[in-house]
């Protein structure tokens, strides 16, 4: 059993008047996949933000492999080996498909600091087609592609990176079945692989089931469930939600 | 075949149809002036356009990140009186030079600074600057022009021999556009101004991005009003100010910079700055009278982006139905 | 960079005269910033500091816009000053404006421009629309057909219009066979010089280039000198830039008119000053600073002494030349 | 508790800082000059403020949906010569002034239909524009000043009566607040600039909200000139032009007005133009001359945001922490 | 059986070299809830964009109540009774979330055309109560809320209008589950008046054989499968998307 890749104590964050997280406490082992769960603002989206560098939390602390770690900015926490799949995706429309795939990890001559603008494509084309996306060109701009392929360039990005640990916001929303099917199989192959820790975000409990190794449930700004994924179901998950929804009832 | 490749390459250069509307303009005034093609002519216009083309590649890159810069212009008007300063203080005059373009280059850190660390939109920031720089010119100047240094190898590098000044132009707008298309500077710049929130969630350090640009802007504004008041041989405190940065932004837009950011090129730019030149030389060429001369500056300017929109949309139609 | 510093404390006194309460006087011009006023700057300060006033406050607009003229000269009265001197540069601004000053008791005069009906105590300069017609009149002796290449800084502006409508005015007169091409060069002396080059490449069979504004005087100067046209056309304008007076000096223009700018400046406040010392009693003359024109025979202090008095730095006594030189005949006034 | 109630509603209103920066400037001038708080003084503010406040109501429409008009300033010119040469012409004042009116707002209309019809960027139009007008405003005054009309019912109630040109400047902001905040259309232009693609998605339809905005912007800017030039009793053609239109600007942007659109409001603007209005009297009347003049200006501008910034910033934490 | 309230024949559309829509024949009746499935990038953003008037089509013609129409406009398709759900939502992030529910729909006051605030802030809570989505204020700017809670506002627009053609693209993309299954509820309850078609794209198959009356498949540009969603299943329909896919495999 390896240790703790990152570690999640009693972080609180409020935007105003509002609380989005009050008091969370949670942990991924390398190797592991977490499911984040929760309804629609309970604050997933939130806590990915900070774990990426991107808010500061209010209060509570965060270990990152066993130290404690402050996460000031997104190129910190990317320097650590924090990747993320935003929930607004974070594409600039106006750049083409490949410069957005590479976007903050432009490729480059040296030593005079060009883009390797052909390689990039040559990359972006690869880390597609393996996604098995069907996109008609890489020098397209993304402001003129459909959410699916949009969804399917930000997933790219940030599962060829390098990174430790993974975050994930929902990154198949969007997602055709054919496309969803690829992609939760690409998760499954860098889990298996072991170095990498994931924390996925996804409302579909039947896709989180499947994929992943535990299962946390966060509401009303704390993590009220922690179960390995094997000892749950997507029933009991959905009575967990909302004690009026029975499965099958359409 | 390789023509047909070839022209199809073409119509997918943004800047096409700034450049034949360039064309088109230039075709128009030598029909009707025996003068224009010449060398002479041709210096003129250069003159009229090395300073916007200066200023602009700078502007562009705010731009693109979703900035401007107003004071441009009074950076333009300060930093031939810095070198003066410095000159005579006893500074050797290249040291002078190189302390007023370093000066250019503060402010527009300041500019930078002010805009990110306080958030104050560009806007305001830089309208107060270029109030402030204008004062400090009128300060420094006593209201008066003074001669430019003579006699010496730096005066006639930067603007005093011919053309020189529109070499540096020329310099200017390709390191610029090399900048901006071939480094992760350029793709940085135009992600900041695309999608601010993106860039910064995928690290991209939108801050330092911004004052980077400002810093660049102010710096090339600098360079250009020495380059401009050697080549005249005097300093002026009236030369620059709002009306160059007016006409740079313009150039900018022309080229086909977007003012909301995200998109633009340095090339283009240059070539709306070579427009308004050749506009602006060509009407005074032709003998357009002082009162007249603004209506047909303004419908020029009209037609000529009509024409150009409706090039653009002639391209992308040619340039998608070879495609199919 | 101002002087100013000795005027800091309120009040004074000086020579024979009693102490005053630091009366502050304000100069309402229609350019501030324009180098051409740089001497009438150093004239009111000079009066002042003679006279032990505070220096008096410089104020108006940048770029000749009457209502912001109007706003300043309104404030100036609000804060209940000493005295008002105003660049009359329209007709109908100033008119309630002055009377309403008379009437709290400030004395208004006119310099540098004047209008009809108004009321100022007096004037103290030149007439500009008359400026423009004794050049127009100096043209027509060297030039009776052809074009003429006529530079404007600012067309409508009222410290330069005015002089281009006398040039019209007075070769419609003297030599109507000379077509006034007149070309719009901007403020800026770098576009005016581009402007006049543009404008010239394309009527090379110009007779003559010449300017209305101390700018594109200089720019005409340039040009001349930079396509070797010395002595071929006909050329002049206004004012002492350097290049304006180095033109003049090298024969590349055949004259330029001084205005006498430092008396502008400095016999107002003088006016301003006795009038009130006096109690109204010294009421202030109706003075014409004159209108000079500097040609190769009369340039050599200008071109040498940096003075002062023309807007240079230098303030120690400037050498008399040996002989001065016959200026025009007096005029019976009857 | 209705006064803590009270206290907590003062703090959600958006113009707040901005109005606490204008009084400090109020008791700055208080303190350093014994004129500043006299009818007469008040009087002169409101003449500064007039003219900017009424075109910025128009231009905070426009920057909200994302356009801007460069134009706005020589509409201002222009409008009085057009009134004269009405008159002149033998329609009695009031139509006179009603056509030159009309005029001013189809000049904003040909920018709006030029701007979205043809797709060109409104920086470019209405720079087209300003020169086109500002050639012409020359030619039909034949570049010299024309006394403005006198001794009419219509004078009187357009600028001629003390105050009347304020309060013509309070009623369009209030006017135009109205629109912007009360009316389908104000919200419409919000969505036009936030989200144009949304905008239009749901239907509404942006480029008629853009065209009118022109019109409207244009419209007011003529108004603003004649009121001005009535007051002032004489039609100059140098007034107005980019100075005026920059002032309107900066008034909208200090008064929160986002240059890249989606939100602004007009009381903001207005006080905006106040608090320019009492900078610059306020330096007059403490008696700084013309060359230290900008520089008082531009720091007073710097400062006057970053202590805006920072009102703002309390403003916001004090909101929210009552709230929680 | 009533008559069709839309019919579509022989549509296509091009983006320059990208063909979109080569040639699409379809139609839903009164009372019918049209699943449109497929492909990320496969058009169904595109065809639904040409139904709102957003986009014109390149060929084909459209009947609407069984009358030739050309949708000129949003406006224009508004007029005739469809409303839309984008993809993309079409909020304005800077408008509170009141007046994004009312966008274009504004109440105002007669005979002065000022707004009603009070009364869209009320109905504004009512429509987002019933569907039961946690908001934390109707004053609150849109930009501020999660992916759920704006999707949930694009919703509420839309199912509360009075119209006779509903097209949802992806309404449940980012929504939760407890979101989803009220969504799903209302859509049946609009679905058991009678009045009203419904288009509704979704990659969630499950959740598409529940709710829809018939399926469609759109393929290449083509509609290549048109079933009763109860003669087909979630495997089938998944087999169709790709033959190499088996439900179950994780
Ligand atoms: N920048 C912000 N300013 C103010 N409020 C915010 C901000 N970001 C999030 N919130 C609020 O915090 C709460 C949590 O939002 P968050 O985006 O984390 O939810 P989520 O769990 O990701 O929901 P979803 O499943 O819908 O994406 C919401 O009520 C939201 O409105
Ligand atoms: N405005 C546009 N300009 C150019 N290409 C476009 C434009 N809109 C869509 N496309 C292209 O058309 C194709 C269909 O896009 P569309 O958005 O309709 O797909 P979709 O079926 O909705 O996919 P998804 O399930 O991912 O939302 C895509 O290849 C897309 O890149
Ligand atoms: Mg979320
Ligand atoms: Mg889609």
């Amino acid at each position: 059993m390896t240790a703790d890749v990152i570690r999640v104590e009693g972080v609180s964050k409020s935007f105003g008047p509002v609380d989005a997280l009050a008091d969370i406490t949670l942990h991924v082992r390398r190797g592991e996949v977490l499911g984040l769960i929760g309804d629609n603002g309970a604050g997933k989206s939130t806590l990915i933000k900070i774990l990426t560098g991107y808010h500061q939390p209010d209060g509570g602390r965060i270990l990152f492999e066993g130290e404690p770690a402050t996460l000031k900015s997104v190129v910190h926490a990317r320097s650590l080996g924090i990747e993320t799949v935003f929930q607004d995706l974070a594409m600039v429309d106006d750049l083409p498909v490949y410069l957005n795939l590479h976007l903050n990890r432009e490729l480059t001559h040296r030593p005079i600091p060009f883009l390797r603008r052909r390689e990039m494509k040559h990359r972006a084309r690869e880390a597609l087609d393996s996604i098995g996306i069907d996109i008609p060109s890489v020098t397209a701009e993304v402001g003129m592609l459909s959410g699916g392929q949009r969804q399917a360039i930000a997933i790219a990005r940030s599962v060829y990176s390098k990174a430790k640990l993974l975050l994930l916001d929902e990154p198949l929303a969007a997602m055709g079945a054919k496309e969803s099917a690829l992609i939760l199989r690409l998760l499954q192959e860098l889990k298996r692989r072991g170095d990498i820790a994931i924390i996925l975000i996804a409302h579909n409990y039947g896709q989180v089931i499947d994929i992943c190794d535990r299962v946390n449930l966060l509401q009303h700004g704390e993590i009220t469930f922690d179960r390995p994924a094997a000892e749950t179901s997507v029933a009991e998950l959905l009575d967990l939600v909302n004690a009026e929804y029975h499965l099958g009832e359409p | 075949m390789s023509l047909r490749s070839l022209l199809l390459g073409v119509t997918r250069v943004k800047e096409l149809s700034i450049l034949l509307v360039t064309i088109a303009a230039g075709i128009y005034f030598t029909a009707t002036s025996d003068a224009f093609n010449s060398l002479d002519n041709y210096q003129t216009i250069a003159q009229y356009v090395a300073p916007w083309a200066i200023i602009a590649a700078g502007q562009v890159m705010l731009l693109i990140c979703g900035e401007i810069d107003l004071s441009a212009g009074f950076v333009f008007t300060l930093a031939p009186f810095m070198l003066t300063l410095f000159f005579v203080n006893g500074w050797p005059l290249w040291l002078a030079l190189l302390g007023a373009i370093v000066v250019s280059t503060l402010v527009g850190l300041v500019n930078g600074l002010i805009r990110t660390l306080l958030n104050i939109p560009s806007f305001i920031t830089t309208l107060g600057m270029a109030f402030l720089l204008q004062g400090l010119v009128l300060i420094i100047s006593n209201a008066r022009p003074v001669g430019a240094p003579k006699d010496s190898w730096v005066v006639d590098v930067f603007g005093g021999s011919r053309w020189t000044e529109f070499l540096w132009a020329a310099g200017a707008v390709v390191v610029m556009q090399v900048v901006l298309s071939a480094t992760r500077f350029g793709v940085h710049t135009q992600a900041t101004g695309g999608n601010p929130v993106g860039a910064a969630e995928s690290g991209i350090p939108v801050n330092r991005v911004k004052v980077v640009n400002f810093a660049i802007t102010s710096t090339l504004a600098g360079l250009a009003g020495i380059l401009q008041g050697t080549r005249v041989g005097s300093y002026d405190p009236t030369n620059g100010g709002f009306t160059t940065m007016f006409f740079a932004v313009a150039s900018a837009v022309i080229g086909g910079t977007a003012l909301l950011g995200g998109s633009g090129t340095v090339v283009g730019a240059f070539l709306g700055a070579l427009l308004l030149g050749i506009v602006f030389d060509g009407f005074n060429l032709t003998g357009v009278s002082a009162n007249a001369f603004n209506v047909v500056l303004g419908a020029a300017i009209l037609v000529a982006m009509v024409l150009n929109v409706t090039l653009i949309v002639v391209r992308k139609r040619a340039g998608s139905r070879e495609l199919t | 960079a101002c002087t100013g510093v000795q005027q800091a404390q309120n009040g004074g006194r000086s020579g024979p005269f009693p102490g005053n309460p630091g009366w502050r006087f304000v100069f309402v011009n229609h350019v501030t910033t324009n180098s051409f006023f740089v001497p009438t700057r150093s004239g009111l300060a000079d009066a002042a500091s003679l006279l032990g006033v505070p220096e008096p406050q410089w104020t108006g607009s940048e770029n000749g816009n009457v209502a912001q003229m109007a706003s300043a000269m309104e404030t100036a009265i609000n804060s209940k000053v000493d005295g008002i001197a105003v660049a009359l540069t329209d007709d109908h601004a100033f008119v309630e404006l002055t009377k309403r000053a008379l009437g709290q008791g400030i004395p208004v005069i006119a310099y540098n421009a004047s209008a009809a009906g108004n009321y100022p105590l007096t004037y103290v300069g030149q007439d500009l629309y008359l400026s423009g017609f004794r050049m127009g009149q100096r043209i027509a002796q060297k030039i009776t057909s052809g074009d003429i290449l006529v530079g404007i800084s600012q067309p409508g502006g009222n410290n330069v219009q005015p002089r281009l409508d006398g040039i019209t005015d007075a070769l419609k007169q003297a030599a109507p066979g000379v077509r006034v091409q007149s070309v719009n060069t901007g403020a800026e002396q770098a576009g005016e010089l581009n402007a006049m080059t543009a404008a010239y490449t394309g009527n090379t069979g110009a007779k003559g280039i010449y300017a209305v504004d101390a700018g594109s005087t200089a720019a005409c100067a340039k040009l001349i000198a930079d396509r070797g046209l010395s002595g071929k056309v006909g050329a002049g304008g206004f004012d002492l830039l350097d290049d304006t007076v180095a033109g003049v000096k090298g024969g590349a223009l055949d004259f330029t008119i001084d205005q006498s700018p430092y008396l502008q400046g400095f016999l107002s406040v003088l006016y301003l000053y006795l009038f009130r010392l006096s109690g109204t009693l010294v009421a202030p003359p109706a003075t014409d600073t004159g209108l000079t024109f500097v040609t190769k025979e009369n340039v050599g202090p200008y071109a040498t002494a940096h003075s002062r008095f023309e807007g240079g730095d230098n303030k120690d006594v400037i050498g008399m030349p040996g002989a001065i030189p016959l200026p025009p005949a007096s005029v019976p006034s009857r």
